[in-house]
């Protein structure tokens, strides 16, 4: 089979060629040690097999707080305009692929939202493959790995292999010829698969069951937020408007909000539904891998092993769906 | 429309959240086209209370009587009396030896020289009177402190924050001083809305907001306990703005 | 982008119907949706400029030429300033959303109407919906509860309704007003126990229920005693809703979205969902 | 012999303090200065703590002087457990106790001070009646606190200074941020002196009193005291020097200085012993009652200062650097360093686990409270006669010329 490569001596070319195509973004360490997506400087390059980077793609498509309506007193609501200049993401592996596609399903549905929509629609993906450590859990997912990316560079020996799944990607396949070569070989096939079912459907069932595991769980829970904010699937978010000083102008603004906080599931009376730490830890993954609304049964852990790194005290699933698959087959 | 009538006041504090509002160099112009601030010591002559207020804002803990006056004062005339910075809303520093004897503790300053004046132990203003709304911070965020005049102008309170300074600092993508370096970070357990002011610049959270609602203490002496702190010593650390060991 | 972008409205009128609660007029373009296109049980989201937004159940009727009625309760950050506006203010509207009560299969049943407190608001929006047409449904039952009797919503509208034969009526509050004669029949007792004199036709009767979370379990579990089977028991839950499009992730039950999937819910669905009620 | 005491609260300064004049029949005979802030007992309140948590409580003490506070006691406390920190370090401190000088001053002169010569209640009534005073003022103020922010990470408790160095050093983008933002502010701020030095006076002359100031380091900074009566005192031997004593009518200290002469510290102290030729015959005889001239020059110098510095820094270029560690040992350490308002003193007694065991603050406003009771006294007898309620007035903005910081006097 044919294949299309591109060496390693020739990455910088590529860099270069794909800045034509917009402002190009890559995993890059900061002076301080932390993996993030950012912008990566002329001669910059980026380290395509790191693993992950503190925060998911998903800040390109959702900031952390952005204005979604402003207000004026004449005018009335407005949707913000919104200007999304061209943006090349490269190095997004699988499991972040999976993560902006499970993203789209939720804001490009029915009624797209505007902002994600505009946002998305400037979005690049230029995927790269990988290879898991012991953090990630995408090994444990079955189903077909679509294709996700505009571009993927599957990883050889000297060099990537190069497969287009989109017009786009047809486009910079094209704008990238010359530094392509063909060889014969066979296309490595990535073994990692998303969507699929970490967990069977009847452990699931388990899963949501008041186990006192779960008590156990959530003992250990600091309540930080770090999990949610640096899942790529995690999109709650709050509301909040504020007045402009001459009290005549506002914004509204939505934030990324996360359900292990007290206030998530609160009512007017002041009540909740989910009112202590055992209850909301247990939503939480819950909501992961069951999902909610339109995606429900879909589940959204993509694998990508970020809670398990960020969380202060180490809090991991993974050994109670373990033990529970254990106690059933065993 | 009627502009809003505020008066703005300190108690036993370092002007700090007064200063806050004077440091909103940009906006201060249209805030006193929008706002009368009729009572304001620090900024306007004479000190007089008079009519009533739709907003006082109140700096500072109460340690001496004729505070307690000030404050209940304001509270009669006010619809809404708000908390203003941690001193107001925790005790803040001032606060930080409360569990000892006050007058031990003079006397460690001033001798056994009697002061003319009674000094009790610092107290957050809930302890005397009703507050209708907080916002923390040593010093409070302008931002914030913005936001709530701009919704007091709408008739509105903030509205509060319930998560933890961390929440701020993974979104800015900062390194973790208390995971990655081992630092004693307070973020956990401290109410957020200054947008990790101190770990982003690699300076651990020293918990100048006052403790977030549902802190999980005994998990977090114990991460601390494994990093090599003492209960002591976290704890220390932990009461320099809330003594009242409400952590 | 309707769901994302209020239209904007002007108060009409603003009264107040207790001490706690008011009646808002609104009114917006004639033949805009927000007005004349909800079920009853829908609600739309209500936005005070620069102060927040909220979700707000349509109390009235729709209307063509723009007006909306919504009862409102002023509790918080959103609802307390809500309480000094004045006609003429501007606000912001969007909806309808959700799913409202599935009045075609009330079509020739019984129905019974479980109000309590501030629920009153949708449940008077399903009641004028059936009083429209009156001969669609069979017996109308309302059973209205309130904390005391200056708290009763809509009451010289409710006891003319009754007067004229048009619903069978059952009021109760939790106690007496000292100063407040109370309005005839209404009993004092919490709302559950109104429901124990009650005659109904399990089998031909569909109950709509809102009111405060607390008393939910309990009434359930009254008309399933009573026969009722929980297909036929619809109420209307409550959450936190931030968005109103199934987005913000507030108001999940379980895997349900209340914003989405209801907030009118039939009992048989929320089965098994152990935070839907309380 | 009816003599009346009547109190009156101060305002447009920090802190809560009130005067008292002494009216026998019509005449007013004599006036109290009356700190009646509460005393937060902040020496007592620091012992006990690490030696690292010292300067972040410490700078607590006040919200204008919070940046120096903190370099003050980040001083003492390096002396005390041995620490010294890199030329880096020092340029940016230094930068950032220039920025608190113009915040500061610029807080005072356009805010606090001005509305007396402009015959307006504060802040509220310049808005309305002369707003491109405040306006001015104001983009000064900022650029102070941009400094603050810059380098301390917050204009008020700068939480970025720390033992042996910083949490991380501004870059080179920032720096130059700020020095274009101080060219810019050049113009107005000498627009502003040549302003303040022609308002007319609004007090009488008074006669000027001995004055004293830090010494031996750059603008700001140094390691003794210098005394227009031409002592030196070491930064060792000054707290003896100054001497503070428990009095009524004040929760402040007072100190007693040897031949019971009360000495001022301050902007008008410092450019006394300091004075740039151009400006002095602004000074000539006019003693306390110029201070808000001796401010704005002050202000001037701060920003040149500020420009130096940051050409300094940027010139070598900003390394990023780690604090210094500091390794706790028994010891003792004493800074002096010039606040806004004047001489500040922080000294510090730390044992072997370098837990705090003694601590002792000095602040200007405490030093200040001799003179200004001197000054009360002249310009009673200058004003002797007049208008019970001119006196008041008068007496309240001669308060208002020393610019007292009342919780940093009481802390
Ligand atoms: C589908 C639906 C329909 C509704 N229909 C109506 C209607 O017709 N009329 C109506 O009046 N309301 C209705 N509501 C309820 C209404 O949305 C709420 O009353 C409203 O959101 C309150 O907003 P607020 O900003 O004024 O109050 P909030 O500020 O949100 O506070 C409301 C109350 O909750 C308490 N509270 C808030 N936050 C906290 C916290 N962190 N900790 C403790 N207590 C807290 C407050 O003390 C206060 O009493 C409906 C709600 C839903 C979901
Ligand atoms: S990261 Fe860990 S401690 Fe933090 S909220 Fe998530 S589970 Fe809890
Ligand atoms: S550095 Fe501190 S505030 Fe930031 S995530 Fe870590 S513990 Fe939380
Ligand atoms: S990070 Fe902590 S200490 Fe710093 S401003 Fe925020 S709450 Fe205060």
């Amino acid at each position: 089979m044919v294949i299309q490569f591109i060496a390693d001596h020739n990455l910088e070319a590529l860099l270069e060629r794909l800045r034509r195509y917009g402002e190009l973004h890559a995993p890059v360490l900061s002076d301080d040690g932390v993996l993030r997506f950012a912008a990566l400087t002329q001669g910059e390059t980026s380290d395509l097999s790191a693993l992950r980077t503190l925060l998911p793609p998903k800040k390109y498509l959702l900031h952390p707080q952005e204005t979604i309506l402003n207000y004026s007193a004449d005018t009335g609501y407005q949707l913000p305009v919104e200007v999304a200049p061209p943006l090349i993401l490269l190095g997004l592996h699988p499991c972040d692929l999976a993560g902006i596609n499970y993203l789209d399903r939720i804001f490009l549905g029915d009624e797209p939202d505007p902002i994600y929509a505009a946002r998305r629609a400037a979005l690049t993906l230029i995927g790269v493959s990988c290879i898991p450590d012991k953090f990630c859990s995408c090994q444990q997912m079955i189903s077909p790995l679509k294709a996700l990316s505009d571009l993927f560079l599957n990883s050889l020996d000297d060099g990537f292999a190069v497969t287009s799944a989109s017009l786009r990607g047809d486009e910079l396949l094209e704008g990238i010829k010359d530094i392509l070569e063909e060889r014969e070989g066979e296309m490595p096939e990535d073994s990692r698969r998303f969507f699929g079912h970490v967990v069977s459907e009847q452990l699931r069932h388990e899963l949501d069951l008041t186990l006192p595991e779960w008590q156990e769980l959530a003992d250990r829970c600091l309540g930080c937020g770090a999990c949610s904010i640096c899942c790529p699937t995690c999109y709650c978010f709050d509301v909040l408007e504020f007045s402009g000083l001459d009290g005549r102008s506002a914004v509204r603004v939505r934030q990324w909000d996360n359900c292990l906080f007290k206030s998530h599931a609160q009512v007017a009376s002041g009540m909740s539904f989910r009112k202590d730490r055992a209850e909301r830890f247990r939503y939480r993954y819950r909501h992961k891998y069951r999902g909610f609304g339109a995606l429900q049964g879909v589940p959204s852990c993509v694998g990508c092993g970020r809670c398990r790194v960020v969380c202060p005290t180490g809090i991991d699933l993974r050994p109670l769906t373990e033990r529970l698959e254990e106690v059933r087959h065993g | 429309m009627r502009k809003l009538r505020v008066a703005i006041a300190g108690l036993t504090a370092c002007s700090g959240c007064q200063l806050s509002l004077l440091n909103c160099e940009d906006e201060l112009p249209g805030l006193l086209e929008q706002i009368e601030f009729h009572y304001f010591p620090m900024a306007l002559s004479p000190a007089l209370l008079e009519g009533e207020y739709d907003a006082a804002l109140v700096e500072g803990c109460i340690s001496m009587p004729h505070e307690v006056e000030l404050l209940q004062e304001l509270r009669r005339r006010s619809r809404y009396l708000i908390a203003l910075g941690t001193c107001a809303v925790w005790g803040g520093v001032a606060a930080l030896r409360n569990g000892e004897d006050r007058e031990l503790l003079r006397q460690q300053v001033y001798g056994l020289n009697p002061l003319a004046c009674e000094t009790f132990n610092p107290q957050p203003l809930q302890s005397l009177v009703q507050v209708d709304a907080a916002v923390s911070g040593c010093p409070p965020e302008k931002d914030e402190l913005l936001r709530l005049l701009a919704g007091l102008v709408r008739g509105a309170l903030p509205v509060s924050i319930d998560y933890p300074v961390c929440t701020e600092c993974r979104m800015r993508e900062n390194l973790c001083l208390l995971t990655e370096r081992d630092i004693l970070c307070l973020g956990p357990l401290v109410l957020g809305g200054c947008g990790a002011r101190c770990p982003s610049m690699l300076v651990p959270c020293e918990g100048c907001r006052g403790p977030v609602p549902e802190s999980n203490m005994k998990e977090y002496l114990e991460l601390c306990a494994q990093k090599g702190f003492g209960r002591l010593t976290v704890l220390e650390r932990l009461h320099r703005f809330c003594p009242e060991r409400k952590i | 982008m309707v769901s994302a972008l209020p239209v904007q409205a002007a108060i009409t009128a603003i009264s107040p119907l207790t001490a706690d609660t008011s009646l808002l007029i609104l009114h917006t373009e004639p033949d805009h949706p927000v007005a004349s296109s909800f079920l009853p049980g829908q609600f739309l989201e209500f936005s005070l400029p620069g102060v927040g937004e909220i979700p707000v159940s349509y109390c009235g009727y729709p209307s063509v030429n723009g007006s909306i009625e919504l009862c409102i309760r002023h509790v918080g950050h959103v609802t307390t300033p809500l309480k000094i506006a004045l006609p003429g203010d501007s606000v912001g509207l969007r909806g309808p959303f959700g799913r409202g009560f599935p009045l075609p299969s009330f079509a020739g049943q019984d129905l019974l109407l479980i109000a309590g407190g501030l629920g009153m608001a949708p449940l008077r929006s399903l009641l004028l919906a059936l009083l429209q047409q009156r001969d669609f449904s069979g017996r109308l039952i309302l059973v209205y509860g309130a904390r005391e009797t200056g708290a009763l919503l809509f009451l010289d509208e409710l006891l003319e309704f009754k007067k004229q034969g048009k619903i069978e009526l059952h009021l109760g509050v939790d106690r007496p007003d000292f100063c407040l004669a109370g309005p005839p029949d209404c009993q004092i007792a919490l709302l559950p126990t109104l429901l124990d004199r009650l005659d109904i036709d399990p089998g031909r009767t569909c109950a709509a229920i809102c009111g405060p979370p607390v008393v939910y379990p309990q009434l359930v579990s009254s008309l399933r005693l009573m026969g009722m089977a929980d297909a036929r028991i619809h109420l209307s839950l409550e959450r936190r809703m931030k968005c109103g499009v199934g987005r913000c992730g507030h108001c999940a039950v379980g895997t349900l979205l209340c914003c989405v999937d209801g907030p009118v819910f039939s009992n048989a669905e929320l089965a098994g969902i152990e935070e839907a009620l309380a | 012999m009816s003599s009346v005491i009547i109190s009156d609260i101060l305002t447009r300064v920090e802190g809560h303090g009130s005067v008292e004049l002494i009216r026998d029949g019509g005449r007013v005979v004599d006036a109290r200065l009356n700190l009646y802030e509460s005393p937060r007992l902040f020496e007592a309140l620091l012992v006990g703590r690490r030696f690292d948590e010292i300067a972040d409580v410490a700078c607590r003490i006040c919200s204008i002087c919070s940046t120096v506070h903190k370099v003050a006691a980040l001083q003492a406390v390096e002396q005390a457990v041995g620490v010294t920190i890199s030329r880096q370090t020092g340029l940016l401190r230094e930068l950032a106790v220039q920025g608190g000088q113009i915040e500061s001053h610029a807080l005072h002169i356009f805010c606090l001070a001005l509305p007396d010569y402009l015959g307006v209640n504060g802040i509220q009534e310049l808005a309305t009646r002369e707003p491109e005073k405040l306006q001015v003022g104001l983009r000064i103020k900022k650029l102070g606190n941009l400094i603050q922010e810059t380098v301390g990470g917050r204009a008020i408790h700068p939480f970025n200074l720390l033992v042996g160095g910083l949490g991380r050093v501004p870059d080179v983008a920032q720096l130059q941020y700020v020095r274009n933002q101080l060219a810019g502010g050049r113009d107005i701020v000498d627009d502003c002196v040549a302003y303040i030095l022609n308002l007319k006076d609004i007090l009488p002359p008074l006669a000027m009193l001995p004055v004293c100031a830090v010494s031996g380091g750059p603008p700001l900074f140094g390691d003794r005291l210098t005394t227009s009566t031409l002592a030196i005192i070491s930064a060792g031997s000054a707290a003896a020097w100054l001497n503070e004593h428990v009095e009524p009518h004040t929760h402040a200290k007072v100190s007693h200085f040897d031949e019971t002469t009360p000495i001022m510290v301050g902007p008008l102290a410092r450019l006394t012993l300091a004075m740039p030729t151009t400006y002095a015959h602004h000074f000539t005889g006019n003693s306390i009652r110029s201070s808000l001239k001796a401010r704005i020059i002050e202000l001037q110098l701060a920003v040149e200062r500020a420009q130096i510095l940051i050409e300094q820094l940027l010139e070598t270029g900003l390394k990023k650097e780690v604090p210094a560690i500091a390794i706790p040992v028994q010891g003792e350490g004493t800074s002096l360093i010039e606040a806004p308002r004047g001489v500040l003193l922080h000294s510090y007694r730390f044992d072997g686990w370098g837990i705090c065991s003694a601590a002792n603050i000095i602040t200007p406003t405490a030093i200040n409270q001799g003179a200004i009771a001197a000054s009360l006294k002249a310009l009673i007898a200058a004003m002797d006669g007049a208008d019970y309620d001119q006196i008041k007035r008068s007496a309240k903005i001669l308060i208002r010329c020393y610019d007292p910081c009342i919780s940093c006097a009481v802390h």
